[in-house]
């Protein structure tokens, strides 16, 4: 079992596609997407379908990675989220195959 | 006559559908209407509508007025603005972005609006051409480059946000779902003419007004949901602005239209569509180019506010508007 | 002519593609209708059915009649849940909480059933009244509260969940989807019509046949993973209550049809509303009111065993008891 | 008169809605239909081929004919895999069982490629039998046993999966969601007939052409992003076989189309079959049959290359094919 | 980098309007929904979409907060999964940005 | 509160089944489910809606369990996504319900 380390990017909908991008020129393996449909920030609540635009809607990203590549990616990340609606945290997990992350 | 129009447009089953989900969300109701089957209703409305114009713009040869309608259609979407942003300026606290952003909006159209009118003047009567949908697409795109110069005049240049790409924000704003399919069942329309239509009317036209009763219940929901979740905040300023702003688009309208001598149908969609702002592609574009700009005011306003003054009470007062100055 | 009645329902195509369903999903095909089309479908059936209540409604006075009969819909509704506990607890091993809530799924009603037993009237050639579709509406509510009374009657008094809110409850039993669909459907075509419902029309009415066939192959594919889901925790008691108890209703609410003298048509639907049970709005509140009833008892029970049922030869024997009783 | 043809097809509303989502697509257009309204739509497709088909088998007694059609299909369905097979080896640098996948594809068949078929014959007036759907619904199977057959040859037998069940390949390939539809609406449609077809056929028949505008749109946004993503996965060898096996499929099919007299609308259908490859079934049994086969292969090929030539140039190829040894 | 604390809450959807207002009531600073699409738990498998009422899906809410936040948040929650269908765990996560949680 | 592992497969579609049968057959007490809508992963972006036949599509298992389950599950894990898509990682939460897990 290998140590990596957990990325978790909540990001709106319309900046997801340039997260994307900031992860693969990063040169993280993968990631996969998920869609919020609900969530509260900021005093207020949002809720998927509402809005026709899908402009307030929440993408969380997860990627698995190995500690030197979240270092290169967490500042462009940080860029990110300063102009975008979005938030990130980082956990230790153990993965079974190195090579994949 | 007028009193009578304003009661059957209140009365039609979709602005009753409409008040029925703006009712049921004000209420606190639970009930929705699934997003990616409204989000398909949405794209079947828009193939229609295309479709419809596109085989009436293949039955008469192009006239020279039609340039003279882009010509103002292009010029208002452009123009009104920065006319909303001085008036937001000064009549509300919104910041800058907010304000540019906000203007945008309402320099751009609301294509359900569009299509409520034209239900409207059909029950009335009031015949209208099928090149006002390409009018309606025209002026999606402009008045989005006008808030990107309202936000920026004056500010010191920013950085690229990270991950951001050329062409992008083009992509966004001229290859968006309603730009394609809009402009896209036009030019189908068009080269298929009556003949084709023929085969797929039972779609896209014997049911076309059910069908928009249905997705009238959502945008009732949506807009009333939006209503409870924004309107604090918005000051007074910023909630009569929108519904002053859509008045104000159609006052600068009519006189236009009476210049280039629309007919009573034209110009009532023209004006409509001026009075109008958009909620799906505009919001989408600027959270791209302007993302400091709140998104919780620009949707509040425009489709909880506007939207519905419109669908209810606008639309009747524009019909009006266009009897007296349409030809 | 009853035998007629019952191949012609079974040969119906509605009920064939929600055997196709069943069979597919006890089979255990992966194949569904995705939840956001059914859902919109759902919607879809309750304006079309609503609408066209209203219109026929819009076309007579209302009688005295109707409040006769909206009497003894509110008894019934009210009533039944209090005969199913006691049946529960007699002949299943179901704990209190379950036989409550699990009662209250069969004093409201099922939609889907009551349009399928339209279908099969029309199909017989039997005339009934817009108006029932109020009595659908009426009946959905009033078990609720029967079951709260039953499932609360001799506890001491719980506190309240964390989180829960005054009100909530209220909306989501009188705010559900289905109740503001229904209703809001119901009186918008009796505001519009026949003249306001004349252009909607091929959108609500003549493809209803046909969206019916999708739904119900769906409801057959849900009839047939909760079965196959459920049905080892039910005990041959509680299977059995989900036939007979349909029948019970049934036979409890023929002579209160003859007693105020119903038209055949208009029995034939009484009866299979209080023979039906809810799937869809008594769920959701028993999850809010009563947490801890099993989801899985009383689905099971409702969609898997009743609903089939009534579907395939509930409806004729409704429709042949009403022959006797109505006039 | 073939060029006619060749323009009418390229004409035709649903053809041009394919290539406006192609279009828009491969110019990164951001615009999409809902999954889960698109596969809505797509079962309603298949519940309408089928109905269609059966009511049209209820009206004549099976001839012999039927069953030399099916034999024909049955082997087409079982042998091109074989061939497949092997000009993929030879052209192409894919691995054993990626070839072995692939070639499983183009056995098997394109529902939406045998509607548009049906619908530019139509469109020709060439009339066709509506036991083709039942040939369709034979053909989806069998290569996918041809394909299992040539990736397994010559290997040493692997073990199992973990978590895998028997029955599990069984029920995903006999009832998947096409099989399901196709063979039960088929089924519905024979034994209704006339008769029960008439209250639905507002539902399914009148509008099929125009839902499947709107299905096409969808088809052309996804085989748009197939190529996209895909195409620098796949060699010139590869990339050609996507053209080069439907051409071979087809002159493979007609001399057996001449061999047993089949109508010249049949012979069109049989050959467009043959000529089209899945996407829907094939894939989703080969990621469980096969896991080791890239699915951005088989899918690119199929979905992104020989759909979007079948749907274009292939089927007035096909129908001029058929024009030849038809009778 | 500053440690917080990340919450899964696995909660049935008829009840996750309270589990937001537990949240939101103990000041939290925001949290992000997801529609869980099928799940075991009790012996027993559901998928959504089967039951009409969806009343057994289920919603995972996901927060990071403080940790003197998920001290408050947590007996009120306990409350809740205790009458309804529902779970949580809690992880040490590390954010970017310490004033946004 | 108990120490926990929280298991975090992700998995194609089409082999969605077997891994839930191999959950279940470890005796793991629950597991909840999610779609993901979109993703990367050796060089190749994929996005769901594109692929009709959903062989494509990911989803994401979560489930939390003992340390003594999570060493019998992950042999047979190990085999699932040697021959399919997928991948996985463990971390350690807490849980307010031992008998829970
Ligand atoms: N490091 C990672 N973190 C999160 N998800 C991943 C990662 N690598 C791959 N994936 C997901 O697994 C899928 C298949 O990846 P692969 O096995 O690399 O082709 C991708 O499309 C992603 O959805
Ligand atoms: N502490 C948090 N934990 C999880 N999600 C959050 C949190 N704060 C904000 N979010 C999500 O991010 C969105 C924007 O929040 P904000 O940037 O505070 O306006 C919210 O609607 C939530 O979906
Ligand atoms: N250990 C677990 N890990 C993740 N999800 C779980 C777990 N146990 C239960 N669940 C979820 O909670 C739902 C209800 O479980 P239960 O409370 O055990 O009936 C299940 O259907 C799952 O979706
Ligand atoms: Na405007
Ligand atoms: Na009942
Ligand atoms: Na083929």
């Amino acid at each position: 079992m290998f140590a990596k380390k957990r990325l978790e990017l909540s990001i709106e909908k319309p900046a997801f596609k340039r997260a994307c991008r900031i992860l693969e020129d990063a040169g993280v393996k993968g990631y996969t997407a998920f869609s919020a449909f609900a969530g509260y920030g900021g005093g207020m609540r949002w809720q998927k379908g509402t809005d026709l635009s899908a402009s307030q809607d929440m993408i969380m990203i997860i990627s698995v990675m190995d500690q030197d590549v979240i270092e290169k990616v967490i500042d462009a990340l940080e860029n990110l989220i300063g102009s975008h609606i979005g938030l990130l945290n980082i956990s230790d997990v153990t993965v079974l195959r190195d090579e994949k992350f | 006559m007028s009193s009578e129009l304003i009661l059957s447009t209140l009365l039609s089953p979709i602005v009753l559908f409409f008040i029925l989900g703006l009712g049921a969300a004000l209420m606190r109701s639970q009930m929705s209407v699934p997003e990616s089957f409204a989000k398909g209703l949405a794209i079947y409305l828009m193939m229609a509508i295309g479709l419809k114009g596109g085989v009436e713009m293949s039955k008469t040869a192009l006239s020279p007025d039609i340039f003279a309608i882009a010509g103002v259609a292009l010029v208002l979407s452009f123009g009104m603005p920065f006319l909303a942003y001085m008036m937001l300026r000064v009549t509300s606290k919104m910041s800058r972005v907010d304000a540019a952003a906000t203007a945008g909006h309402y320099g751009s159209i609301s294509i359900v609006t569009f299509v409520a009118a034209t239900q409207a003047l059909q029950l009335a009567g009031i015949v209208t051409s099928g090149y006002m949908v390409a009018m309606a697409a025209l002026m999606e795109v402009p008045a989005i480059m006008s808030a990107l110069v309202l936000a920026r005049r004056g500010m010191k240049k920013e950085g690229e946000v990270a991950g951001s790409e050329k062409g992008e924000l083009f992509r966004e704003v001229f290859l968006n779902a309603s730009v394609v399919v809009l402009v896209g069942a036009l030019a189908i329309g068009w080269m298929t003419g009556e003949a084709g239509m023929e085969k797929i009317a039972p779609f896209f036209v014997t049911p076309f007004q059910g069908v928009l009763c249905l997705f009238l219940l959502d945008m009732g929901l949506n807009a009333g949901r939006g209503l409870r979740q924004g309107w604090r905040q918005l000051d007074a300023g910023a909630l009569s602005f929108g519904i002053i702003m859509p008045l104000i688009g159609a006052a600068l309208t009519a006189p236009l239209c009476w210049l280039i001598g629309m007919s009573i149908g034209d110009a009532a969609l023209l004006i409509t569509l001026a009075a109008s702002a958009s909620y799906i592609a505009v919001p989408a574009a600027m959270r791209l180019a302007l993302p400091k700009a709140q998104p919780s005011i620009y949707l509040t306003l425009s489709l909880g506010v506007t939207f519905p003054f419109n669908l209810t009470l606008g639309i009747p007062l524009y019909i009006i508007l266009a009897q007296w100055v349409g030809g």
